[in-house]
This record gives C-alpha cells, structure tokens and sequence, in this order.
C-alpha cells in the first residue's frame, strides 16, 4: 500500500464514525495497539517541543527504511502518533519526505485538537520530514 | 435567594449550542460572560453619547466626563474606598500589578531588598515583581503553603525582615480556588510599615471587598472576570500612597504643564491614567458592577458554596479523581486530575461534550511545580451555573473514564 | 467618489441634537464616531462568541482565538507589515509609545545619550521620553518647526550624534494638521543606524500607511481614532527591534516558563501582551480598519482635501480669524484664533449653537508655546463631516464676532 | 437690597432669557459695563488656579465693607465675575462669610459651563469666602 492509499483508508476509517466522541475512541484504540516505545528514548533529546502533553519521536534506520517510534503521556496523543507511525513508518527516506499528507485535512484533524495539540502535530510531521530528508541526503 | 433561571437569561451567551450540546461554561475564572445590561451599555456609549473625556468643552465631551467619574464613583461604592481619588482605571489586573511594581519598585526598592509574593501566585503578580528584583537587585521572598493548597501565614514572622519593601498577594487563588486571611497578612504587615498590594482578580467576582475594611494599601482586579468588558481594570491605592509614588506611564491626560524642559504631572488619579481613557469600558464595568450589587454579593456567595459542595459531593463519587486546592475557605473553583488520564485529553473529549473548562497551568506554574504535577483541569463556576450542569460534568467524567479506562 | 449622506447613516451618533440643534461633530482628532458594524461587532462577540483567548482547548476559547489572531493579521494587512509577529496590541498609542520608551530605554539609554523628537510631538510622544531621560541622565533634543508649522528636518543634520539613541515624531500632528516628511526623516537616521518610532495616532485615519515603505522601526496608534473602540491600540515593531528588547510588563501570556527562581518569555508578539487580552476591542480594531478600507483610503483622503479647502475658504472670509498650522501638507484639521475672543468662550458658545469642537492646548502645550498662545479652537473633519457643517461653523463664527464685537 | 434679594433679582434677570445663547448676551453685557481692574493686580499673586482662562481677583476692606475687583482675559468669565463682585463687593465681611449663594444652582449656571470655568467658578466663590472670614476674624 503506498502512502497515499494509506491515507485514503484511514479516511474512510474515519468516516465510519459521525462524531468526534467516536472518532476519539478510535484514536485511544489506535493508542493502546501501539508498541510503547523504547524507556531509554523518552528523554529530552527525543522530546517534541511546543504541546501541552509531552511528545518523543525516535527515527532510525533499517536497511533501506525509516522506522518511527514514537509515544506521548497524553493517549489522544498518542494515537495520533501511531495514525503517524503506521502511516510512515517503515517506508523509504524519499517516501516520507515527499509525501503529502492531505488525510489530516481531510479529516479535520488539526480544526478538533487543541491549538498547541495542532502545533504538536506539525511539529512532529516537520520532525519526521526533517529525519527523511537528512537520512535520504546521506543516500545520495 | 438567586433565581438562577431568570438570571441566566440576562447572559446571552449562555445560551448556545457547542458540538451539538447546550454549552456548560465553566472557564469563568478565565472570563465571565457579560449581562446583557453591560453588553448594551457599551452599544449606547458608543453609538448615543460618545465623545473623548476630560478637557472638552462642548456638551458630548462634558457628559461623558461626568459619566466617566461617575463610573468612578460607582467603583470607588463597590470597594468602599475613601475617595474617588483612589479609582485608577487601568487596563486589567495586570496593567494595575505593574504600575505599582513599576512605580512603587523604582521609588522604594534597592539593591538587597525583599518582596514578599506567596507560594500560590498568578504570573501577573508574580513576573512584574521579579522583573523589578532583577532590575534593582533585590529578591523574592515566598510564603509557602501546605498541601490543602493554604497559605503558611505563620511563617510571614520569619519572612518579613529589615529588608521588606513590599508584599504582593492573591486575594483569591485562580488555581486553588483559596481565599487567602489577606486582612492577617496586612496586619502583620503594618505592624512592620509595609505595604500590602493584594491581586483581586479572582475574589471581586465572589465576595464582599472592603478595602478599609482590608485595609490594603494597593487593590488590583479585571473588568473581564467581573461581568465587566475587557481592556478595563482597577488599581485602587490609598491616597496617601499614591501621593508618594511617581507616574508610571506619561502621556496626555496625567500631566499638569508640559514644556521640553519641565513637566509637571496632574492630581489623582490622572496621574496614573496615561493617554485617552477607555471610559466606555469603565461605564460599562460600573454597570456590572451594579448588577452583581442588586443582586447581592453575599446572595452569590452563599448560592456558589452550594455549588461548590454539590460538584464536591458529585466529583467525589468519581474514583480516581484527585482534588487540588482543599482549603477551609474557598471559592466555586474546582481543580482535579483523574489518574491515568492526561488534563489535555479530558479537556479535549468534555469540550465535545459541550463542556467548557480551563486545562494547563492556568498561568499559575509554580503552583503546579508544588504539587509536581504538569497541569489540572478547572472547573470554576459562577452564580448563572447550576446543579443540572455539575451533573453533565460528573456524567461525562465518569464517560471520559471509561472510554480510557 | 465617496457618497458621504449614506455614510453618514452608518455613524449613529452623528445623529443627534445638542442643545436642540443638529450635532455637528468636529471633535473627530480627539475621538471619533463609531461605525454601526464596529458597535455590532462588539456586541456579537460579547454575546455570542465570548471566551478567553490563549491556551484554553475548548470550542469557545479555540474559536476566539483564532477570531483574536485573526485581527492581528488584519491590523498587519492594514498597515503592510511583514509578519504578525510584529503587530501587538496595547491600551492605545500612549501605551504603545510607553512600552517603547520603557523597553528600548532600559535596555539601550544611558547617561549622557541623547533622545529626539520633534517640535509638535503630543504629550503622549514627549512624556515618555522625558521620563525615560530622566531615569537615565539622557537629554532630549528638539527639531524645530517653522511659523508655518512645518518641521525643519534639515536641522536633523546637526542634532543627530553619536549620542542618539532613537527619534521619536509624530507622522501627523493633531494641533497643526501637519504631515510630517517622517520617511524622510527615517532614511537620515538609518544613515547613522538609529531607529525611528512614529507616532500614528492622527495619521492612521487619514491616509495609507506602509510601514515597509516608511521603513519606520516602531509605529503607534490607538483604534478609537481610527473609527474603532477604546482600550485597543498597535504597536509595530520591527520583528529584529522586538526579539531584541526585553519585556515591559510582566504577566500571564507574555512567559513561557515560570518559577520563582527563573522565568522565560514567550515569543513575538505576546511577549509585549501580558495580561488577559482585549479581544473584542483587537476584534472591533479590525472591523474599523476593514470599514475604511472598503471605502477607500485614497477616496477618503481625496474628500477630506475638499473638506479642508472648503473650511480654508468659509474660515478665510472671516475677519480676526487666525489659522495656526498653515503647512503644505495637512490632514483635514484647522486650528484657529478669533482676534479679541478667548477660545474658551467661543468654544462653549459654539456649543450651544450645536457644534462640537476643541479648545485648549490639545494636548500639545509645547506647540502653544512656540506661537506664543494659551490654546486654540481645533476643528478637525473627517469623512463623514459635509460642507453644509462647515456653512455652519463659518456663520457660528461671524455671529460669535458680533456677540463679541 | 440684601445678598439674598439681589440674586432674585439675579434669577429674574436670566428668567427672562429662554436660552443660554441670550444668556451667555447678557454676561457678555455685564462684563462691558464692569470696570477693568488695576493692571496692577493681575499678576500670578492674585490669579485664581484651576481655569482654561485666567482670572483675578483682589479684595480690600474699605471702612467696614470689602471691596472685590476681579478680571479675566475671557468675557464669559468676566460675566460671571461681574455677577459675583455686583452681589459681594461692598458688602460686610460677615455677610459674605454666610451669604448662600442659591442663584448658582438655580440659574444653572454651573451646569451651563466648561467644567474647568465650573472648577473656576468654585474657586473664585472660595477665595472670596476665604477673604471674608479672614476680615472677619481680624474684626474679631
Ligand atoms: C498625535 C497623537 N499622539 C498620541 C495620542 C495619544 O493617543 P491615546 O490617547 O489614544 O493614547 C494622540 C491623541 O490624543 C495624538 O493625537
Ligand atoms: C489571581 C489572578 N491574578 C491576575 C490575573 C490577571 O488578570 P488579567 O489577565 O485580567 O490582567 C488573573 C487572571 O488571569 C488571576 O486569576
């Protein structure tokens, strides 16, 4: 599945649920599925900055892929970053880097978080960007 | 004593729909909603009778001064102050906290000097005292308290030194909820001459203040969060003090002769109301500061302690649900954390259920630092709210429980 | 261009009788009337909308946030700046000028520096800077005017040193009526490095401002003389000046972190706006600043030419009449003397003939000086005033000479 | 005439005039018809403080009666002053000490003034008071 197909099917997941209380289950569903991350990388180094709820993202490389592991104390949060990880995780430098990721509009995301959770989010995406396009440069 | 329901029809903006849910608004101690009286007393100064204050001389100009001091007046009745002369309008709180900090520090503060703040401070009276230590060289000192969220006013005794200049405190705390014994502290103070500036931001709304009665020396509070609009506070001084103190803010309005060489600066309380007063704002705080009167503050009190032990008694049903601030003496402010539950997703999932209530720090991080925690959830209500809306919270708190539990 | 009667019907308190005849309302330099959408405005945001903006996560607090954040882009459209960052609101000008002269002279004004503005600066752009050099031992120099009252900026030449820290002048001023050449004055201090604060309380309302193109470091103006509410002001700052200074007012918003010990300051622009914002006034701001940019800067502009020319004309027919403020290039005011008749009487004879005007010194008593007066009758128009007003101040006047006479 | 029928008389004068525009007239009539005072009082030693225009005042006992003369570079002023030394102006200091000055409210006068001419108005009235009990206490 490439990205954007990934994307269309959370979409539609999404669109299973009418309102945001449900929408938010499935979230802290997404959460609990998620692996929790590595003790030793919650530390400030790894920590997102700029969200009410604490945020760490961890990116390394495995053969020719990234993979993202990511957490946060705050389980919305957290199941946003696992929509995130599962989305990039996994996939090519370039892949992450050029992707576009238009399933956050669509489904309104950033207009039913709370502003700093919104700056969260595009902190975390620019973060992740940010590791594709420095691993993908190293490629060259 | 309150018929809420007639009540609540004067505030317009209780009356609305969020995420298809009636709105429960209980982010009061952020900003209260405004009556309609106050909301109409602003489109009638502005579209009937306005005209900039002070210094004109046609007929528009001369009735809004004398509405503008009038307003005065109305203040100066709602505090009991001894003179309208110790009315200044302000911008908020804040604007009030730092004209003293400016004013009273540039004058009377030196290098090795003390101020005294207390362990439960807002930032507004927390950061323009630090800002003014750090430019003279003198230091915070802190009252601390226990973990009921009350102040340790017994320690003042070792506090107050040679070295105190001034004690700034919260009458009310935005956070805890606390009323603070700010007439022991003033007390203890003038037994040493000190002055008391005490931040009422949170304890206009909700009690009686008597400021002869105190017998503070300075008194801050909003328009904001007294039904009142924004961008319109008070500073109240005694005369004698602000006799003493410079101007802080120059512009027109506060200053007697101007010349490039020597100027010299009006009576009170223009002197410490730099620039064209926001007089539609001060009427219209004069307005609600009637409404709460006709009203009856001691009818509000009574009526917020009942909903204060009813969302005592429904939150306390809810296991896991730790209460922070549990003070003898205390306002309708309810701030709790459920375990296992970050502050930011419950706010989040209540805001879809039509709950408006404050998350974070609430401006108060020190606070937060004492009980190492990151943030709370506040729930503080006000004399419109009502039983049935402790009830939707209760039931959506223990909905939000089971949806992470 | 402009169709002023329909205009007219958007100003409800231009219609209204004084001392039973039909307001004429020339008072507009020293507040103006409010459009009808300003006063809705406020009154929608009060009613339906209100909540306190700035780390709250529920609906309401969300959406008037970004309402708030929102005008803020408004204001940076208006005046050109390059980033929101650099747009903050304040109480008005006056506290606009004040944060600067606090912030910049705290941090970069000492003993023996040197501080210029200009001969026909308002108390508002004097004071400040007075205080200021006072604190430090700093001076301030004066560029002079000539009988026209027009600057003479050449002088800058020889009052620029290396002991000047910043110019401050306004862009128009609000005895005389004059635009000043402040870019001009703008390009000769970048020449050696220093920034420039303007004031543009009178300006704002009369033309198009380009802070870009001015290149001006600092820019000032209230909204309720722009058309808007009061206790709202602007200040522009270039975003490289603001990161540099230090905060002015401390508070909540304006931090990042807070302890007792240690406190940090949040970014541009709400590290200047501690304290609870005044959202529905930076809201209605807005609102104001979209209204005559519907209409038309220019447009209005062009209008207020022939309002002044036609009031140059009626004012020139009659006798005795003096004219202070005689510049080239002039906004719609006229400052003025009737021979043997002192302002005050003639202002609240006019009064009772229904027209509305200043007397005194404006605020600008440094101007009075230098022509030698006590003060003047000030009739400032702006587009909603007609030339069947000024028939009306004209005849006022030849029948104020023969009570007189 | 006492100082208590001299201001009916005062009222009935206004009374006549239905609007402030004749009545402000016949102030600037009586301060035609009120005698300059000596250059030599105005000077910052007689000047009353608190007025947009200036005003003077000078006071001395001539036998038993004080003598009032007063001034203003405004003529509205000049007016009101010519009211005040008409009616106290030869009178006993004992009589101006207690006199009521009732006309002032119900001509409307203060109402109908500047609010610095009202301040003005005030002041002058005071410092006439003040001469007189100061005459008064000397006679004593
Ligand atoms: C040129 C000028 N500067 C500053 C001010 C002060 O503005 P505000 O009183 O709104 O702070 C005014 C208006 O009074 C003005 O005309
Ligand atoms: C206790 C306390 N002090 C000061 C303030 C500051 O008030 P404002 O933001 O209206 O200036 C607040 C409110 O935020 C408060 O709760």
């Amino acid at each position: 599945m490439t990205i954007k197909e990934a994307q269309e099917q959370i979409i539609e997941e999404f669109e299973v649920y009418e309102d945001w209380m449900d929408r938010y289950n499935y979230l802290i569903e997404l959460s609990g599925e998620m692996e929790a991350m590595d003790e030793k990388f919650k530390t400030n180094e790894y920590l997102i900055e700029g969200c009410q709820s604490r945020l760490w993202l961890h990116a390394e490389m495995q053969g020719e892929k990234i993979i993202f592991t990511a957490d946060s104390d705050a389980i919305i949060t957290r199941g946003i970053v696992a929509l995130l990880t599962g989305l990039l995780s996994g996939r090519t430098p370039e892949e992450v880097k050029d992707a576009d990721l238009f399933f956050i509009d669509r489904i309104g995301l950033k207009e039913n978080l709370s502003p700093t959770r919104a700056n969260g989010l595009l902190a975390i995406i620019k973060q992740m960007k940010l590791y594709a396009l420095a691993y993908y440069a190293k490629q060259q | 004593m309150l018929d809420v329901k007639k009540i609540r029809n004067d505030f317009p903006a209780l009356h609305q729909e969020v995420h298809g849910r009636d709105l429960v608004y209980f982010d009061n101690a952020a900003t209260s909603m405004k009556p309609a009286e106050v909301i109409d007393t602003l489109r009638e100064v502005y579209s009937k009778r306005n005209s900039n204050v002070h210094r004109g001389i046609h007929y528009l100009s001369m009735r809004m001064t004398e509405e503008y001091e009038a307003a005065r007046r109305r203040v100066m009745r709602f505090i009991n102050a001894s003179s309208e002369r110790e009315i200044i309008f302000t911008g908020g709180t804040t604007a009030s906290i730092n004209t003293i900090a400016y004013s009273f520090g540039e004058e009377f503060i030196k290098s090795g000097d003390e101020i005294i703040v207390s362990a439960m401070e807002h930032h507004s009276n927390l950061v323009p005292w630090q800002l003014i230590a750090r430019r003279k060289g003198a230091k915070l000192r802190v009252i601390p308290m226990n973990d009921r969220g009350e102040l340790l006013i017994q320690s003042l005794d070792e506090l107050i030194s040679d070295k105190t200049r001034i004690i700034a405190v919260n009458h009310v705390s935005n956070a805890l909820g606390t009323i603070n014994p700010v007439k022991e502290i003033i007390t203890k103070a003038h037994d040493r001459d000190i002055p008391v500036l005490v931040d009422g931001a949170q304890a206009i709304p909700h009690g009686n203040v008597d400021v002869q009665e105190l017998d503070c020396d300075f008194y801050a509070f909003s328009g904001h969060k007294v039904y009142g609009p924004n961008g319109i506070g008070v500073l109240y001084g005694k005369e004698e003090w602000l006799e003493k103190l410079p101007p802080w803010q120059g512009g027109g309005d506060m200053v007697k002769r101007v010349s490039y060489e020597e100027t010299s600066y009006a009576d009170l309380p223009l002197k410490f109301e730099a620039g064209t007063a926001n007089y539609p704002g001060a009427i219209a705080l004069a307005t609600a500061l009637d409404y709460i009167s006709s009203l009856g503050i001691a009818n509000i009190a009574a009526y917020e302690k009942e909903l204060l032990d009813y969302a005592n008694h429904r939150l306390g049903e809810i296991g896991g649900l730790k209460i922070y601030g549990e003070a003898e003496n205390k306002i309708s402010i309810i701030s709790f954390q459920l375990e296992g539950i970050h502050e930011s997703d419950a706010g989040m999932v209540l805001d879809k259920m039509g709950i408006a209530l404050r998350t974070g720090t609430h401006c108060a991080e020190p606070v937060m630092t004492a009980f190492g925690i990151k943030g709370i959830l506040r729930a503080s209500m006000v004399f419109y709210n009502n039983m049935e809306e402790i009830d939707r919270l209760a039931d959506a708190l223990k909905k939000l429980k089971q949806m992470f539990g």
